[in-house]
């Protein structure tokens, strides 16, 4: 046996790991500091906005990264658990806070059916499910107007008093959705790692395959959707106690879910901060489109067109293009090539 | 242990112009490093040579520069004299040479029928076609009896006989096969060497890989031993399988004996 | 015939299995036993079903009718990593690998944990990474582990497959056409290693057509045709019955 | 409901599901033969009906007439998008990246759209707009007839390209395994930029159907892609037979609906109907073996 | 642009600095249409206003953001309107939807919200104290000239039945509904009551319910183009009503032109006619039709009122700036008085609702004419109506 070390990537320079902490800890000092350097209550609302996707991203990419499965319907748990929270709120009065977690757990519960029917088939007829699955909802909360409010919306009380104002509240709410992405970031750092993430991965490359193997390809995946729509949901519910109203149309639309998938592919999903790294990144653009572009549908086409870019050139990601670059220049040598020459010697000795 | 690298030709007393050379190929995949490096093989007309050697040595590498699907950074391909490197496929077809990969590739969601006539889309004369497609059916009765069935629902080997059935509706100069006899069973396994025989008979070069060396060496004229991505050993074919120390290292077992 | 071996531990034992695809009997109520702790073959001309028995037996696909047993155990139409779990490792013909893992990650994917504590452990513990790389070098690929499966050749796909069934340290090991495409050489190396494991106490069915590989490993030997066995027994006797010559070995 | 109303809603389904079949064949096409899930189809399907529209604005002639215009010019475009586009994308995860490809393309088309024609609701005016023929007591509008025509014209002779010709052999074989393809002499590269510009065309015919009678705006495509997407898949992935059947079937089933349910609730239909079918026979119910492999 | 107001405060509005008015509109997306109507108003009452003087003897300028017609987009505009751009005043968005999400905001920071387009009754229904609505009258009572008309017919001419099919919105079902429901209140009998999601683009099953009934009255309540789309499919299958109420798409310019000589008849709710006597209409109508060609409509008219409604107040409060002192001076003088405005004088309850009533229109002849209320009346009105 050559090495016993746990870490296999042939020992990482203790530098890389170092830079990698100090990266870790500026991130971290960085949010909590961001409302005392934002200017005014705008640029927080806009951190929030970007904490809100980035939540949301991280949380598609628990079943999107691991196992492949594409869904471009993710706006339908995001919206269920704006709503769930908020009619529990109205209908039975329920703790704000309390709403939010039961809101999320109901969504996780309503994922499993779901996914029962749409995980057994794979690629396209599961994208197509999600798309139908947002597009059903949404039909089903507009029409529903007794129980959702119908398409004239639902007002969500806010778990703040009145006493609390709008700027402060900002405040407070962009804490809890950095506490809630560092969940999600927690959770998707330990599936990765685990056998869990190892069996996940697998079904991405071959279910047939990791089934033979002993990998319960279905109750995993069923996991990772359900653990996936359960941070979904949540990040939609406290996006709705801080937004403070739904409307059904912009709630469950394939728009919002493709910014989830963009975001996720952009940054790479594969990697542990991808996501966030594509929340930033695009949350930032659709400002800039929109102030750009202002009253024309051309930040329809910047959307597309990056989506586009990214989809044709970068599909791994920009973590992974760095990294990748990264390592050429630093002339990382072939490994095939090397150990090809030793594998001749071997070849030599085996023959004497 | 690499000895000279000779011409396949040396083997070849008539020295007749080769349909199929490769002149110092270099060849890789995408950034990776080279795979071939400086590799040269020639097939003379009415002649099968054989490629042997270990896994990941770069034989299919091979096939594949030649027939276009891969093109060499360096090194040259020439078909019946005519310089063809860079060439696509379809052009190479064109210019007499065909290629049967490693693997299965067979038309999964179409029928048997339309796979082997699929082999001859290139030709347009009908007689022909149903005179070739009556020779295949005859060969490999399987093909004949799952006609309408769809080829991905074949068996491993049943797949295998009808895209070597398939690459028989054609008939070009230059034959490249990538371990045909692959998951036959020993039946099958010698109908294929016997084509091969024929083709050579009818003058076609042919370019074998085999792992099934011993088998193939003994239908070959020529072998050469490839491994890590240069030709190490050429010769007449016989010679090469009495070799105790090639037996060792590509050929397993112990050199036979048996006659 | 039926005249199974009184072989009081039955490994892979079938009655009756029956499969249809449309109107293609594939297996056709084959009652057949295999022998624990020994090396079966299992051969037989092309489309004789040998596959999709493999493919019954592991819950690949659901067989029509009849039974699949496993040391005396029913688990006819369990999902396939029940069975997996039970302790039977298969390969398939047509090589499935992890295209986008590496050959390291392809193998630690074998280790399967139970319980979801277990599942949520990481997982590259040094035991099995160590035990990984050993496999590797016994097939003879361990200078690829962090290529990309999808970047190396055929034949060592063939080996990696191999390498990954046997990382999940299963009791009993379907491989079909292990030797298939793999060097000869190499096959030496792999038929050592597959007596080895033998001698450990593991249970082998071969699904193969070299037929010096076949009669020289093997202990037991069951030939199909049309979808039932039409003759079983140990090596030597197998190779001469009238009814494999015809159907099998073509003379 | 009255004996007339169901009458009318039945020939009205009939009719709707006919322009669903046309649409949802092109986008079997590309799925059937090249693994792609085409979310952009309904936008090119906007552009034409816009083309149509602005077309009809311009020179005052029949929209019907533009097709002699959209038709080649969608056949090129489709061409140009598969050579250029679609073949750049890794085979490993073509199908799932398609779907992300051809949505940015969807995204673009309708802010071009937004773009060069605001977001106002368009619509052809024609004589014969409101005009209708009785039968049997049920009107059926002039208009829709027309575009029932044209779509079962144009599904007819997909069929039979598809089927009937080398080319469609060809484009077959190049899906399954363009290695293999390539290597018998097919002109892969070629063959499927003519198999995706053959399905971009039926949307041109389509589109043109569609603005005989509707009202038309930029991201009116969100409307056709559920229901189409929901077809295929309960059609079975890859049958054009199975997604005209499809088509009609949901077409009327959602027409009759109407009638009790109201608009918005018969509309579920076609996705109760997807789920349905992945929890009954994830392949489909009219052919296509292709769901549970991809 | 304005300056990046770091602070929001008076001390910004200097005597010579204009007085900034921030407005977030649907110029595109679902509301486009009416959007850009309201933004053409409001930019003629912003020129009007500095033609003139000013107010307060500052310029006004205006900032107008598109916010797609997306609720999410309009609160961060309003945000960034109020806290990055520093504007003084604010007026509102298009359409209910989109106000209920604005004046949340304008709520929470303590500016007065006049709107010129949130009709539906629900809007003044969520507490807001700071919103009022520029118009005559909220959605439910557009019809009530209509309702009491129909109502004193004699028997043998009233409707019997009525069709209902309104798009799935606040606003359109606002007016259809104030109408259905004071005619059921009758005795009238309802016999198709249809809801279509916005953006319909089908309209035949619906037509051929409605057909199918064979109802007397046929009562619409559409934005636009639905509202087209339905009288085409009802053309195709033959339905002739005696009496046609069609709210939203009729008042539109475009409309005659869509439907080509089909409009005979058709009767539509307004806030607003060009022709009305009011001293500042008059004013409005010219200044407007100098600069565009054409006379303002309804929602350009409502948004100069809502431009109207914010000056008075500001002139007689004297202040123009974002500090809560001033905009809650500015709240509770709209709620203590009446304006004089294009639509006749405005005044409103706690709660933001206008206190007046809307006329009601027909096509007499290919003109759209008022024929409701009497005094007002510019013709009779005409029934049953022609065939279409
Ligand atoms: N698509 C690919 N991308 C990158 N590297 C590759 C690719 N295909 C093959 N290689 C590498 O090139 C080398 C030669 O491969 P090749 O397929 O030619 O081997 P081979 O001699 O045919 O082996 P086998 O007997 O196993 O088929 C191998 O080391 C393999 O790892
Ligand atoms: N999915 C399927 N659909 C239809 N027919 C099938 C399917 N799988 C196998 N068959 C048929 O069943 C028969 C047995 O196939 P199987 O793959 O089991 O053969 P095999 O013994 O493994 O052959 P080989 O030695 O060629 O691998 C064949 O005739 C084949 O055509
Ligand atoms: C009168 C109209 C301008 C009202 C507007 N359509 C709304 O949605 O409330
Ligand atoms: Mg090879
Ligand atoms: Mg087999």
């Amino acid at each position: 046996m050559p090495n016993g070390s746990s870490n296999v990537r042939t020992s990482r320079p203790t530098a890389v790991r170092a830079a990698r902490t100090v990266a870790l800890l500026a991130l971290v000092a960085l949010i909590v500091l961001f409302p005392s350097l934002a200017p005014d209550p705008f640029i927080l609302s806009v951190g929030v906005v970007i904490l809100s996707y980035a939540v949301l991203a991280t949380s598609w990419n628990l079943v999107g990264g691991f196992t492949g499965y594409i869904s471009l319907g993710h706006a339908a748990y995001s919206g269920l658990g704006g709503y769930a929270t908020a009619l529990l709120i109205l209908r039975t009065g329920m703790d704000p806070w309390l709403a939010l977690i039961a809101g999320g757990l109901i969504v996780a519960v309503i994922a499993v059916p779901v996914g029962i029917a749409s995980l057994r088939v794979r690629g396209a007829s599961f994208v197509i499910a999600s798309i139908a699955l947002v597009l059903i909802v949404q039909l089903v909360f507009q029409s529903w107007h007794t129980f959702t409010g119908g398409s004239n919306g639902l007002r969500v009380p806010r778990p703040f008093g009145t006493e609390v104002l709008r700027p402060e509240q900002h405040e407070r709410f962009f804490y809890l959705h950095a506490v809630l992405l560092a969940l999600a970031l927690l959770t998707w750092w330990l599936i990765e790692r685990s056998r869990l993430g190892a069996g996940l991965k697998a079904i991405r490359e071959d279910e047939d395959k990791a089934q033979a193997l002993g990998v319960p390809t279905f109750a995993y995946k069923l996991t990772a959707l359900v653990v996936s729509a359960f941070f979904t949901a949540l990040g939609g519910g406290l996006y709705a106690l801080w937004f403070g109203y739904l409307d059904p149309i912009f709630q469950f639309s394939i728009l919002i879910g493709s910014y989830m998938v963009l975001m996720s592919l952009l940054g790479g999903v594969r990697s542990l901060f991808g996501p966030l790294l594509g929340a930033v990144v695009v949350g930032y653009a659709v400002e800039v489109f929109k102030s750009q572009y202002g009253d024309t549908q051309l930040h329809l086409v910047a959307t597309g067109v990056l989506l586009g870019l990214v989809v044709l050139f970068m599909p791994d990601g920009v973590i992974p293009a760095l990294t990748s670059a990264l390592n050429r220049r630093r002339g990382a040598a072939s490994i095939r090539e090397v150990s090809a020459e030793e594998l001749a010697n071997q070849r030599e000795e085996t023959a004497r | 242990m690499a000895s000279e690298p000779a011409s396949a030709q040396a083997s070849d007393p008539a020295a007749v112009e080769p349909l199929l050379r490769l002149t110092d190929v270099q060849a890789g995949y995408g950034r990776a490093a080279l795979v071939l490096r400086g590799l040269s093989v020639t097939v003379a007309p009415s002649s099968v040579v054989c490629l042997v050697g270990p896994n990941g040595a770069g034989k299919s590498t091979v096939l594949k520069v030649a027939s276009g699907l891969l093109t060499p950074r360096a090194g040259q391909v020439v078909v019946d004299g005519v310089d063809v490197t860079g060439r696509t496929p379809q052009q190479l077809l064109a210019a007499g040479l065909s290629h049967v990969p490693q693997g299965h590739s067979v038309f999964p969601e179409m029928t048997v029928a339309e796979n082997v006539l699929l082999g001859a889309y290139t030709v347009h004369d009908r007689s022909v076609i149903a005179e070739r497609a009556d020779f295949v059916t005859g060969l490999f009765p399987l093909v004949g009896e799952r006609w309408s069935a769809l080829a991905g629902a074949l068996s491993g080997g049943q797949q295998k006989q009808v895209e070597f059935a398939r690459s028989l509706m054609v008939r070009p100069k230059v034959v490249l096969l990538d371990e045909p006899s692959m998951g036959l069973d020993p039946k099958a396994t010698g109908k294929v060497f016997e084509q091969v025989q024929r083709m050579r008979d009818a003058g076609t070069a042919v370019l074998l890989v085999e792992q099934n060396a011993r088998r193939a060496l003994e239908a070959a004229d020529v072998g050469c031993v490839l491994d890590l991505g240069k030709v190490h050993i050429t010769g007449p074919a016989p010679t090469l399988l009495a070799d105790p120390r090639l037996a060792q290292l590509y050929l397993g077992g112990r050199p036979k004996e048996v006659p | 015939m039926t005249g199974t071996t009184g072989s009081p531990t039955g490994s892979v034992t079938t009655r009756d299995l029956t499969k249809s695809f449309g109107g293609v009997r594939a297996i056709d109520g084959a009652s057949v036993a295999f022998h624990e702790g020994e090396i079966n073959a299992l051969i037989g001309p092309n489309g004789s079903g040998k596959t999709t028995f493999f493919n019954c037996v592991t819950g690949m696909i659901r067989p029509d009718s009849g039974t699949v047993t496993y040391q005396g155990r029913d688990v006819t139409g369990l999902p396939p990593h029940r069975i997996a779990r039970s302790g039977i490792g298969r390969s398939f013909q047509l090589c499935r690998i992890f295209p986008r893992l590496t050959v390291l990650e392809n193998m630690l994917v074998a280790v399967q944990p139970h319980g979801l504590l277990q599942r949520l452990r990481g997982s590259r513990n040094p035991a099995d990474v160590g035990r990984a790389r050993e496999l590797l070098a016994r097939v003879g690929i361990d200078h690829l582990e962090h290529a990309e499966a999808r970047d190396i050749s055929y034949g060592q796909q063939k080996l990696l497959e191999l390498a990954g069934v046997l990382m999940g340290d299963p009791r009993t090991i379907m491989l079909d056409e292990p030797a298939g495409g793999v060097n000869p050489a190499l096959v030496d190396r792999i038929a050592d290693l597959v007596r080895e494991l033998n001698a450990e106490g593991r249970t082998f069915i071969i699904v193969e057509h070299n037929m010096e590989l076949v009669m020289g490993l093997s202990d037991h030997v069951v030939v199909f045709d049309r979808g039932r066995p039409i003759a079983q027994g140990a090596p030597a006797v197998v190779q001469d019955d009238p009814l494999v010559l015809e159907a099998y070995l073509g003379v | 409901m009255t004996g007339a109303l169901f009458a009318q809603s039945l020939v009205l389904g009939i009719l709707l599901g006919g322009l669903y079949a046309l649409l949802a064949a092109g986008l079997t096409l590309y799925f059937g033969v090249m693994r792609v899930v085409m979310i952009a189809h309904s936008a090119f399907l906007i552009l034409a009906a816009y083309l149509a529209w602005y077309f009809h604005e311009r020179s005052g002639l029949d929209p019907l007439l533009s097709l002699v215009i959209t038709v080649p010019l969608f056949f090129v475009v489709g061409y140009g998008m598969q050579r250029f586009l679609v073949s750049r994308l890794r085979p490993i995860s073509l199908t799932t990246m398609s779907v992300l490809l051809t949505f940015a393309v969807a995204l673009t088309i309708e802010g071009l759209l937004g773009f060069v024609w605001t977001g106002t609701q368009r619509r052809v005016q024609l004589e014969y707009s409101g005009a209708s023929i009785e039968v049997a007591g049920v009107s059926i509008a002039v208009v829709k007839l027309i575009a029932f025509a044209l779509a079962a014209v144009s599904l007819g002779a997909l069929y039979l390209i598809l089927r009937k010709t080398s080319f469609g052999r060809a484009l077959r074989a190049t899906t399954q395994h363009p290695e293999a393809a390539r290597l018998i002499g097919i002109d892969t590269d070629r063959v499927a930029g003519l198999g995706f510009g053959l399905g971009l065309a039926t949307a041109a015919v389509g589109g043109t159907a569609l603005a005989l009678d509707y009202t038309i705006y930029p991201s009116l495509h969100w409307h056709w892609i559920g229901p189409l997407m929901a077809i295929i898949v309960v059609g079975g992935l890859g049958s054009i037979p199975g997604a005209a059947m499809a088509a009609m079937l949901l077409g009327v089933a959602a027409s009759l609906l109407q009638v009790p349910l109201g608009t918005t609730w018969a509309q579920t239909v076609f996705y109760l109907a997807l789920f349905l079918t992945l929890m009954i026979r994830p392949q489909g119910f009219f052919g296509g073996r292709l769901a549970q492999r991809f | 642009s304005p300056d990046q107001g770091d602070d929001q405060g008076a001390e910004s509005g200097g005597p010579d600095d204009p007085i900034v008015i921030g407005v977030s509109l649907p110029l595109t997306g679902d509301f486009a249409e009416p959007g850009k109507g309201v933004q053409r108003g409001y930019e003629a009452w912003a020129a009007h206003v500095n033609e003139n003087g000013g107010l307060l003897d500052r310029q006004v300028e205006l900032v107008i953001v598109d916010d797609q017609s997306s609720a999410d987009r309009v609160a961060s505009d309003y945000e960034r309107l109020i806290n990055q751009d520093g504007v003084d005043l604010i007026f509102g968005p298009f359409s209910t939807r989109l106000v209920v999400p604005a004046a949340q905001v304008a709520q929470d920071y303590g500016f007065l919200f006049v709107e010129p387009a949130g009709a539906a009754a629900e809007v003044f229904e969520q507490g807001f104290d700071n919103l009022f609505y520029a118009a005559p009258a909220i959605a439910d009572d557009h019809y009530n000239h209509l309702a009491d008309h129909i109502l004193a017919l004699p028997e043998d001419e009233r409707p019997e039945t009525i069709a209902v099919a309104s798009m799935d919105d606040p606003f359109a079902q606002g007016t259809a509904y104030g109408l259905r429901d004071a005619l059921a209140a009758e005795g009238i009998e309802v016999v198709v009551d249809e809801v279509y999601p916005p953006n319909t683009t089908d309209f035949s099953g619906i037509a051929a319910k409605i057909a199918d009934s064979g109802a007397d009255l046929l009562v619409v309540g559409s934005q636009y183009q639905d509202g087209v789309n339905l009288v085409v499919a009802l053309q195709q299958q033959g339905y002739q009503p005696e009496m046609a109420a069609i709210s939203g798409a009729p008042t539109n310019a475009e409309f005659p032109a869509a439907i080509g000589d089909k409009t005979e008849g058709i009767l539509a709710p307004t806030g607003y006619t060009p022709d009305a006597p009011y001293p500042s209409n008059e004013e409005f109508v010219a200044a407007y039709s100098e600069e565009h060609d054409a006379e303002p409509a309804e929602d350009e008219a409502n948004a100069w009122t809502t431009g109207q409604v914010v000056a008075a107040a500001v002139e007689a409060v004297g202040c123009a700036d974002a500090s809560p002192e001033c905009q809650q001076q500015l709240i509770d003088w709209l709620h203590g008085n009446e304006v004089e405005t294009v639509v006749g004088p405005l005044s409103w309850d706690a709660q933001g609702r206008p206190q007046s009533a809307h006329l009601i229109q027909q096509y007499v002849d290919g003109e759209i004419t008022i024929v409701l209320p009497d005094d007002v009346k510019e013709a009779d009105l005409v029934h049953p109506k022609p065939e279409w």
